[in-house]
């Protein structure tokens, strides 16, 4: 229901021009959770863009449901990278929260349950009058997936959402994103740096390429759907998979020619530091 | 003039979809092709009015007349000499304001103590009109250009001087502690940090203080009589000339379109890394 | 310099002394520029330049600071300017009324279809003066009272009398005190003249005259003896020679050619009529522009 | 408490220093037009009674109430629209520039003949004259919204009037507000030149008749009202804009380190 | 020679009064690599600002050397979380970098040398002449930390600087870091969510307490000095930290009381949770 096509993106600036994207294909079923990993600055905050419909690409297109994507679709969720900019400083926590479902015609006590809830969820429940600059960094990235949540988009894409905070904070975050997957059959992109992450996530991981971009691998994750921190993690499935997604992107950086010492030293012996880990 | 919060830092992709088509070099043209459409749209208005009954061409000619006496008085050796007293009245008085505002606007920006201290003493010399102070200019300077120049500085001053406290007063803390944490001291932060930070408000300010200083060099010019454009407007009115007066209204309106094409082409230059200037140019 | 003991160093070379005058470019002030042409300052030493300025705001200040040696002004702001104390001295005359009722060169004019038909209808009414406690009010409050109307109800609006062709049209004001060139033009519109005030005022009526301070007249009498001589011979040459006034004017005005040839000139008697200045002085002083009565024997020159 | 005592000394301080050179520069004075400033203020006293300050004062400020108003309305309403358009922005601004460079001694006489002589006229020079800063200001605000609230306002759907409210206006105001701070002592610039013409009475039309009438003292004692008017203006300004901006000052605040 | 004893901050707000760090005691050694590791809004941000001088602390004091921190010390670089906005929008990314030398006065050959080789050392040998917003987040992130490592500080604080990069990169820069701590004996305050991160840098682990915070454990890291990505974390003892350090950050999270329902349920086995994967 999510098709990319043929996606090229070129950023034409005075002296540079740099072509983030150059032909991306894929697909998401309705209802999938499929997590994208890549290097970084190969183009996964511009691939997000463009399905978003927040940028309009060089060449190629998206399309939501066999409709071509040209601006952003009615249900849609993103929760963006910069997340302590795409926050309102003059809202607070709650009305920041609050904004998109107002805007979604929600009625009020309704719309006040999702944001308890919401807020609950990410672990902010005392933090609702508080302005978004007077949290911390991954406080903030929480309240940017808190009004994501409230929000119940059909889909939901986001940009590296955890990278702020702790290990069990995340781990909170992700049975968070997984439940809701599961309960409300919500279609989701994630785009994440760390590999257990996708890998534990997802029910499918598209690999990039670096730059010059294209798609590398899209693996299937062929594990239970049922999965919990405790168990998942531990199978010795899990552990290959991740294996697998670790020298993609080791392989797929070494392609892009932008390796240094220091990587090459570790080269040889990646696979094993990985799974060793 | 930055978004607030964040002072414009590392934004990844311009804001919107661009419209197709369209590098700088392209969209140049066509800016200025929308630019004389509205002027002409504008001339179209003031031709047709005095046919609609509305006004009496008698007190507001039609465009055609008006060019009329436009021609007539471009044709005048004594317009060029005025146009040249008002430009150099402007651009003397514009130079020694803005440099002026600049520097008293960034060093009380700089010293806490001196922004407590001054803002009772601008908040009341800055609603004083210049006018009121034409029998000063007169007395100190008669029709010389320095009296001019006094009004001119006088009201100019401030636009600059109060779109440069509130720029310094938007610096991004965390540029600002980047920069004092790698030991920038105080004139390299100011120079570094607080001035990229205050020049698009810098900007605004000089296009605002720009054509106030034009307008005050031709209000001085028709008060006191000194040489220069408001001189001939006074003439003009005096004589009851009405297109010729409407001639170098026009002509002040042209050079106050000119001033700005000039400000927004420095604009794009100094600017060309601020998110107001960028998303035009990329894209 | 010339031995006419010049304490003004800096402003006389070879014999020449340079003098600024600040005037007003209107018609009042044609015989100071053709007697420029003419040659009358010069041959006295004196190197004239006109300075144009917009009324007394600008001119009085310039004079009294010395930056101006000559002004040009209104006998009643020159009036109100004694009683209140500023040092200056009226020197020569500058520009009087012609003294004949239809054939002025200042009037007081209304719409074509104004039910006004003369100075008494305008008891009660909104009429517009270039400025208010000037010379303007007091003289068409004379013009009423003289037709037999009552002045005090009428309410006097200030604007300059370049626009009161257009606020008379549009109806914005009942009537409107002009004086030439926008006399003509509001005739031109179809306005009527319901009342002459200079006219009205006092017979032959001086309306402006040229002053210095009374530092200079002090210091530097000689030239002050030299510039009003060649005032009075530049007045008699333009009261004799109406045509090269009009042509004049066409050097320092932009008054459009037809009206310029139909508008009414003014007079310039080379004296300043002394009686019609007691009689404004009054009229003032019983409209309240003066404070304090002026001293005219300080302000005017003994004759 | 001392916070307070500090603020006033502040706000007293240079003033009361100047007025001090002032006094002392002048009290010998025999020019004119430079009386001494105890002079000033005796007359200061004498002028400005409560009946007068009603009769001038009053019309005055309330045409510069109307007027500026119109002025902040207008310059953010057309502001937006310039600001968020590359197209209308191209057509407008030219047109635009080439009013804000008339002077408005000479646009007097044009708009008489739209508005009359009235209140309406004075309004209207107030309205027109004091427009420039804030249109200006709200044009540069909204071409710099942040790019990313901008997309998370798109993303959410935000469009339209939500759009301007939550994000437009708001991510603006720091600027919006410097620019009706400037227009603010414009228009108070413009009341008294708005008065030099068919006016009859006001705190402008008395300065001018002041000056006029060389009645010197009169017209210092008007500057100084002026001065002090716009002071005072200044200050009720100040206390709203510390109110709608508190987000955006407590915002600074707290990044600079409390 | 970095004190910090007794510092509490407590910021004043209108309505809300945050306690962001109650008594937080410890010692950093000249030359130490320190880490620092805390649940997300539990005051490391706060702690590093009042470390560098920035922000001045309620109460207590850091010292650095003996002489109490009032302003920033020179010698001393810090990396900001909020990585975007400390760069410079009207600077391209090499003057950014370039901008601290030329106040330390460096001559221009050298700047220039430093500026290449940080530049290089992170991966962005050919971005140059970008401006920041033109760069991913990764690669601003990057720009960041090659002007901290350009400076050649002797006190390095860096605040969750690898936050926004790939599973590679980060690795990389790891290295990085330890082999500039090597070479220069820079001595470096590192925070982190990443619990492999901190165990795998650091000589020591300095764990904090969730809000109201103090310092939970003083963990020294026993691992040999002589580190790589492949054989340290695969040595028992790694995974014997780490386990360690989760479950004090754990305790930490489940004594504020924010708790919530998913980390209860995962609560009980979570020891071998991180063993195991
Ligand atoms: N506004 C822009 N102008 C010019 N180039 C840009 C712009 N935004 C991104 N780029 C370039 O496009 C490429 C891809 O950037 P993008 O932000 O999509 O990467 P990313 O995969 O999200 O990286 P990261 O993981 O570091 O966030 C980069 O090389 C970047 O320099
Ligand atoms: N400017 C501020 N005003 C008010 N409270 C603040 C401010 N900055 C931080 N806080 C509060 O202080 C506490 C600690 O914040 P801090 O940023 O130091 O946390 P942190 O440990 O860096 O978290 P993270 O790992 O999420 O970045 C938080 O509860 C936060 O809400
Ligand atoms: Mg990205
Ligand atoms: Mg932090």
């Amino acid at each position: 229901m999510l098709d990319v096509r043929g996606l090229k993106k070129v950023y034409e600036g005075r002296q540079r021009q740099v072509e983030a994207v150059r032909d991306l294909t894929f697909t998401i079923e309705s209802g999938d959770l499929v997590c994208l990993v890549g290097p970084s600055g190969c183009g996964k905050t511009t691939l997000l863009k463009c399905m978003s419909g927040l940028l309009a690409p060089t060449a190629g297109e998206v399309r939501l449901d066999g409709v071509p994507v040209t601006g952003p679709p009615p249900g849609m969720a993103v929760v963006f990278q910069e997340y302590g900019r795409s926050l309102f400083p003059w809202m607070n926590v709650r009305d920041n929260v609050e904004l998109p479902l107002k805007q979604k015609k929600v009625a009020k006590a309704e719309r006040r349950r999702l944001v308890d809830e919401a807020l609950a969820a990410v672990g902010l429940a005392d933090a609702h009058t508080a302005y978004p600059w007077q949290l911390s960094g991954g406080m903030q990235q929480r309240v940017a997936i808190a009004r994501a949540v409230a929000y119940q988009p059909k889909v939901l894409l986001m940009d590296e959402p955890f990278a702020a905070v702790d290990a069990q904070t995340r781990a909170d975050l992700e049975d968070l994103i997984r439940d809701l997957w599961r309960k409300l059959g919500v279609t989701v992109l994630f785009v994440t740096h760390d590999i257990d992450e996708a890998v534990y996530l997802g029910q499918k991981v598209i690999i990039l390429s670096s730059s010059p971009t294209v798609v590398r691998e899209q693996l299937t994750i062929d594990l239970p759907d049922e999965r919990d921190q405790l168990h998942t993690r531990a199978l010795p499935r899990f552990t290959e998979l991740r294996g697998h997604v670790y020298e993609q992107i080791q392989a797929a950086k070494r392609g892009a020619g932008t390796v240094d010492e220091a990587v090459c030293a570790a080269e040889g012996a990646d696979d094993k530091a990985v799974v060793g880990s | 003039m930055t978004n607030v919060t964040h002072a414009g830092t590392g934004a990844t992709g311009p804001g919107a979809v661009p419209p197709a088509g369209g590098t700088a070099a392209r969209r140049g043209p066509r800016t200025a092709l929308l630019g004389l459409a509205g002027l002409a749209g504008l001339l179209l208005v003031i031709e047709v009015l005095p046919h609609t009954g509305l006004v009496s061409a008698r007190y507001l000619p039609p465009t055609s007349r008006i060019m009329v006496a436009l021609v007539e008085q471009l044709g005048e050796a004594e317009f060029w000499s005025a146009l040249g007293d008002t430009l150099v009245a402007w651009a003397i008085g514009l130079a020694v304001a803005v440099v002026a505002g600049i520097v008293v606007g960034v060093l009380i920006g700089a010293v806490p103590v001196l922004r407590s201290v001054t803002s009772s003493t601008i908040e009341f010399l800055r609603p004083i009109p210049s006018v009121a102070l034409i029998p000063l200019a007169v007395l100190l300077y008669g029709t010389e250009i320095q009296s001019t120049l006094l009004l001119v500085v006088y009201a100019s001053f401030w636009q600059v001087l109060v779109q440069v406290l509130y720029g310094v007063q938007d610096v991004d803390p965390v540029a600002d502690e980047t920069a004092r944490s790698y030991g920038l001291g105080t004139w390299a932060r100011i120079r570094h940090v607080m001035w990229p930070t205050a020049l698009p408000y810098v900007m605004t300010g000089v296009r605002l203080a720009a054509s106030v200083a034009l307008v005050l060099a031709i209000t001085a010019q028709l008060v006191i009589g000194s040489p220069g454009l408001g001189a001939l407007i006074s003439r003009a009115l005096a004589s009851n000339a009405v297109p010729a007066m409407y001639a170098l209204v026009v002509v002040t309106g042209m050079l106050g379109v000119a001033i700005n094409l000039i400000a927004r082409a420095t604009e794009r230059r100094v600017l060309s890394w601020h998110s107001s200037v960028r998303g035009e140019v990329i894209a | 310099a010339c031995g006419g003991g010049s304490s003004d160093d800096e402003a006389s070379s070879g014999g020449v002394t340079a003098v600024k005058v600040g005037v007003i470019p209107i018609v009042d002030v044609a015989p100071i520029y053709l007697g420029k042409e003419k040659g009358f300052f010069a041959t006295r030493g004196i190197n004239l330049t006109m300075e144009s300025g917009q009324g007394g705001a600008a001119i009085v200040p310039g004079v009294v600071s010395g930056q101006f040696q000559f002004g040009f002004s209104n006998v009643t702001s020159l009036m109100v300017a004694q009683s209140k104390g500023v040092p200056i001295k009226a020197v020569a005359n500058g520009v009087a009324s012609t003294g004949k009722t239809g054939a002025d060169f200042g009037g007081v004019v209304v719409k074509a279809n104004s039910p006004i038909k003369n100075a008494k209808d305008l008891a009660g009414k909104k009429v517009a003066v270039n400025t208010q406690k000037n010379i303007g009010d007091t003289t068409v409050r004379e013009s009423v009272r003289k037709a037999g109307g009552d002045p005090s109800g009428i309410t006097f609006v200030e604007m300059p009398f370049a626009q009161m062709p257009a606020a008379v049209d549009k109806g914005q004001v009942d009537a409107a005190w002009v004086v030439e060139p926008s006399l003509s033009v509001a005739k031109d519109a179809g306005a009527r003249v319901v009342a002459w005030n200079y006219v009205d005022a006092a017979p032959d009526l001086t309306v402006a005259v040229y002053f210095t301070s009374t530092k200079l007249a002090q210091e530097n009498p000689d030239m002050v003896k030299k510039f009003s001589e060649a005032m009075a011979e530049s007045l008699s040459y333009a009261n004799a020679h109406p045509d090269e006034v009009r042509a004049v004017l066409k050097t320092y005005t932009d008054i459009d050619q037809v009206i310029l040839d139909q508008m009414t000139l003014p007079m310039w008697p080379t004296d300043i009529n002394r009686a019609s200045i007691e009689q404004l002085a009054k009229l003032g002083q019983a409209d309240g522009v003066f404070t304090k009565a002026p001293d005219l024997n300080q302000l005017l020159p003994q004759s | 408490m001392t916070g307070v005592v500090k603020r006033v000394g502040y706000a007293v301080g240079l003033p009361a220093v100047l007025f001090a050179a002032w006094w002392v520069s002048t009290a010998n004075s025999d020019n004119f037009y430079v009386p001494p400033l105890r002079t000033i203020l005796e007359t200061f006293g004498q002028l400005w009674t409560l009946e007068k300050l009603q009769a001038d004062v009053w019309p005055s400020l309330w045409r510069l109430a109307v007027g500026y108003a119109i002025a902040c309305l207008v310059g953010v309403a057309l502001g937006v629209l310039v600001g968020s358009s590359r197209t209308v922005r191209a057509t407008l601004e030219p047109v635009l520039e080439f009013f804000r460079a008339v002077p408005p001694p000479v646009l007097v006489p044009v708009i008489m003949l739209f508005a009359g002589i009235d209140h309406t006229m004075k309004i209207v020079v107030i309205a027109v004259g004091s427009l420039w800063p804030v249109l200006l200001n709200t044009v540069e605000g909204v071409r710099a919204v942040d790019e990313v609230l901008s997309d998370t306002c798109r993303s959410y759907g935000l469009t339209g009037v939500a759009r301007l409210r939550h994000l437009v206006l708001r991510a603006a105001s720091p600027q919006i507000v410097a620019g009706m701070r400037q227009a603010l002592s414009i228009a108070i610039i413009l009341m008294v030149i708005s008065e030099m013409t068919a006016a009859s009475n006001g705190l402008g039309y008395t300065i001018v008749e002041a000056q006029r009438s060389f009645a010197i003292p009169e017209m210092w004692s008007g500057i100084l009202l002026l001065g002090l008017l716009g002071f005072l203006l200044s200050m009720v300004f100040r206390f709203v804009e510390n109110r709608a901006l508190a987000w955006y000052h407590g915002l600074r605040r707290a990044q600079r380190g409390s």
